[in-house]
């Protein structure tokens, strides 16, 4: 499909919000704050598999955002409870 | 129609961006979670509704995306913030005393 | 979510056949369309997974299912919505000024939920609404991170400011 | 590839390569699992852009799922895992450091 302009905004905005994060990842200074940036891009990455869906016009690709969701979440559990400790 | 969903679009991508600006220019990891997850959850909500809008067909798996990313989001910042607050990472505070006392318990 | 249970409400039949509801409106959500053999694999598949669940049914035992608690859900989830564009153009406007007007300190707060789902449902909220952020949750107290904490404030100040809108609501579905 | 397909390629190779990098030289695991598991979440949404939802589908599951969780949970097993990697703190940070001494 053809993208109209207020789209390719979204695009852009959309690419500057993980440059960002990407940049608190690569800067944090401890490593909670890498943990946090990386829960963030898991979830813009979420919505981003479901926008590449509708860039290529086929619902395949929400099924991978379904499964992406929920194992993210996953992962940042097991994460979170590594540095609980054993409590 | 089209232009709804695009100002849903730009509306979702710019809190997503309000969001990573959170994200850099907070002083401590607890602030960050909240920049982070509150900006984010509402920014992905509002890219799938435009998503939705522009292919009304996908609703279905776009609201169980939708329900997962708002159930699951604030769970995942709560339990980091609960681990970094039970392993002694204090908080950030203005006034440089840190007054709660109730953190290790 | 720590929940020593204090007096947890048991889970009945009604609550078995509410979360059989709920897995086959999922399967039918998932499938996306209404064939005839989609919706008998979806009877079977909510019966097995419903029974699988079983020892995990208490979460669900705190919910009132009844028709007058639908008045309450709606009311609480067009709270819930207000409130969470309120705490997204709040912190925007916090991220964007050049001075981050930030005051965090870490309170408490009190809530009068015995069940552990609207603990869950309640902490979520708080998650999501202007400036705060649940950090734990100890029995009938919630430790939530706020970033702009007036300074002096107790225990019933920051329970009537951050709570008490939602709790209102959620008491009519949710014990 | 049209043409916002490979703005999206880019800055997908940016993440990917940068965080893949920081996973080598960060001293911090935690920060290292953390950043492994940005490198499998931007290759599936390579792969998905290369139209193979299948082999997307496997990664996300894969890498980003079950590495991080296998990853993080041997971690905390092993007793490897430290909060904040001593001198790299931020002065913001480190009256909390000095807070967390005394407690």
């Amino acid at each position: 499909m053809t993208l109209t302009l207020l789209e390719i905004v979204a695009l852009g905005l959309l690419g500057a919000a993980v440059l960002l994060s990407l940049l608190r990842l690569i800067l944090g200074p401890t490593a909670p704050d890498r943990v946090v940036a990386a829960d963030t891009l898991a979830v813009i990455t979420t919505s981003g598999l479901v926008i590449i869906a509708a860039l290529l016009g086929s619902p395949l690709y929400l099924d991978v955002a379904l499964i992406y969701g929920t194992l993210a979440f996953v992962g940042v559990v097991a994460i979170a409870r590594t540095i609980e400790g054993n409590g | 129609m089209r232009l709804i969903a695009d100002l849903f679009l730009v509306v979702g991508a710019a809190f997503t961006l309000f969001g990573a600006i959170g994200l850099i220019r907070m002083p401590d990891v607890y602030n960050r979670i909240q920049a982070g997850t509150k900006a984010v959850t509402l920014g992905s909500l509002c890219l799938l509704i435009g998503i939705a809008l522009l292919y009304p067909a996908w609703w279905s798996k776009l609201l169980v995306i939708g329900v997962l990313i708002l159930i699951t989001n604030p769970l995942g910042s709560s339990t980091i913030a609960r681990a970094l607050l039970k392993a002694g990472v204090k908080p950030w505070s203005k006034a440089s005393v840190s007054q709660p006392g109730e953190a290790d318990r | 979510m720590t929940t020593k249970s204090i007096q947890q409400p048991e889970p009945g039949f009604v609550h078995g056949l509410f979360l059989y509801l709920l897995v086959f409106t999922l399967w039918m959500l998932l499938v996306g369309n209404l064939d005839t053999a989609e919706m008998a694999a979806g009877v079977v598949v909510a019966l097995i997974v419903t029974l699988a669940s079983r020892p995990h049914l208490s979460i669900l035992a705190g919910l009132i299912i009844s028709p007058s608690a639908l008045l309450p859900l709606l009311r609480y989830l067009g709270t819930f919505i207000v409130a969470l564009v309120q705490a997204n153009l709040d912190m925007a406007r916090r991220v964007l000024s050049p001075s981050l007007p930030l005051q965090p300190a870490v309170v408490e707060v009190e809530t009068k939920l015995k069940s552990s789902l609207g603990r869950l449902i309640l902490a979520n909220s708080i998650t999501l609404t202007p400036g705060t952020l649940t950090v734990d949750v100890q029995d009938q107290v919630l430790l939530v991170h706020w970033v702009d904490a007036p300074p002096g404030s107790d225990r019933v100040s920051t329970t009537k400011a951050i709570t008490s809108k939602f709790e209102q609501h959620l008491k009519g579905f949710v014990l | 590839m049209s043409e916002v397909e490979l703005w999206i390629a880019l800055i997908l190779g940016i993440m990917m390569l940068s965080s893949a990098v920081l996973a080598l030289v960060v001293k911090n695991h935690l920060a290292a699992v953390a950043a492994a598991s940005v490198v499998s979440l931007g290759l599936a949404l390579l792969f998905a852009l290369m139209r193979a939802p299948d082999v997307a589908m496997t990664e996300a599951a894969v890498g980003a799922g079950l590495s991080s969780l296998i990853l993080a949970l041997a971690l905390r097993r092993l007793g490897l895992w430290q909060i904040d990697s001593g001198r790299e703190n931020s002065n913001l940070l480190s009256a909390s450091s000095k807070g967390k001494d005394d407690a």
